[in-house]
């Protein structure tokens, strides 16, 4: 799946884009968020607070328990600041 | 009508153009939001606007046509730049016609206030003490809230 | 500023002027008004509005001062046309900027609505079936009335 | 006092303003209306349905019991249609 990350959660992660394959038990958005967090210490700062991160599965906004299969766009943001 | 562009945009020949032809039209509401020199007590020499390549294009659409599902209108059109700006700069352009100016005013209103909470935009600030993420308002939330269909 | 003429305005121009320069401005909304070319289903070929000079004027500056006692504006505008007009033309364009986006909106529609029951504008329609003054709108009265102070 | 009548009160009059210098007794704006009746028929016509008529006083709106004077510029017409 490949994960898009804006704003000052890219400048946490330290990347604005990136392909992963989790395993099979992270079925979730939280699942994942979870698994990304034991990857590196960029994503535990980035993702430290959930309460602050908006996520979009191919490109709908979504919750922490929405599912995530192979092949999704799965991206991670602040609350959004247009307009 | 929706564009994201990093380019300026003008208002008075957007308007124009949304108009034009049409005699049905009896009322033209628009909104320019532009990037201010102080936030927060703080002076700003800049702001850079990122954005979500896509998935704005189809947040935008579908504000839009939630707007055109709630009230008879004319036309709309949203556009809303990215990238580089300076203060006095030109960030986003709202505007609806409709016969009469109630649906015009309050479709422009709601398309502006959900504008501000769904479509996916971040502003990056710079000041004297550095550059800084805006953090989103509780009042923009508020606003689109009043929105919400009971 | 307000200007009462017969002649037509560049809506483009008029609203960059009234931001041109303040970097305090985050937000501008405004309305033009225009000749519909249709009225309670009769077709309208034309449009002659008359006024009051002296009158308009006066009533005019005192609606834009009360928008600018109740809401923190950088500027304001409005421009009423008076005389022959036709469908697509313009007929009034009311702008108001402000630091904020809701005083902009609130204040801009503050203004139409007093304006349209206000001003001494008359209209005199034009359709198959002769000249035909316009009624006054309850609907008007009741946009005007959401104003009122308690 | 001058008297300037717009739209279809101006029509109804057949003219656009005049010069008239009512008697003592005419004090406020209902009274002038009384007065004009009783000098044509196309004032008796215009002002058949006072709830119809709007008033100004030297550019301000007034009521019927507003008092009237001797150089005073007085309006009368439908309410208005502008914007």
């Amino acid at each position: 799946m490949k994960l898009l990350y804006f704003a000052w959660v890219r400048t946490k992660t330290g990347t604005g884009e990136e392909t992963v394959s989790p395993p099979d038990s992270v079925c979730d958005v939280a699942d994942l968020i979870e698994w990304l967090k034991l990857r590196g210490s960029g994503a535990a700062d980035a993702f430290s607070d959930p309460s602050l991160i908006r996520v979009a599965v191919n490109q709908d906004y979504v919750e922490l328990d929405h599912p995530v299969i192979a092949g999704d766009e799965i991206a991670f943001f602040p609350p959004v600041t247009g307009g | 009508m929706i564009r994201v562009q990093r380019k300026d945009f003008d208002v008075g020949a957007e308007l124009k153009s949304l108009t034009n032809g049409n005699h049905q039209i009896g009322g033209l509401t628009s909104f320019v939001g532009l990037v201010r020199d102080i936030a927060g007590g703080q002076s700003v020499s800049a702001m850079t606007l990122e954005h979500y390549p896509g998935m704005t294009e189809k947040q935008l659409s579908a504000i839009e046509e939630e707007a055109n599902r709630r009230w008879p209108l004319d036309a709309s059109l949203i556009i809303h730049r990215h990238g580089r700006l300076e203060p006095g700069d030109q960030i986003v352009l709202v505007a609806c016609a409709s016969a009469h100016r109630e649906a015009a005013f309050e479709a422009c209103h709601f398309l502006i206030d959900w504008l501000k909470t769904k479509a996916p935009f971040w502003k990056l600030e710079g000041t004297p003490d550095g550059d800084n993420w805006v953090d989103s308002k509780s009042s923009d939330d508020d606003a689109a809230a009043r929105w919400a269909k009971g």
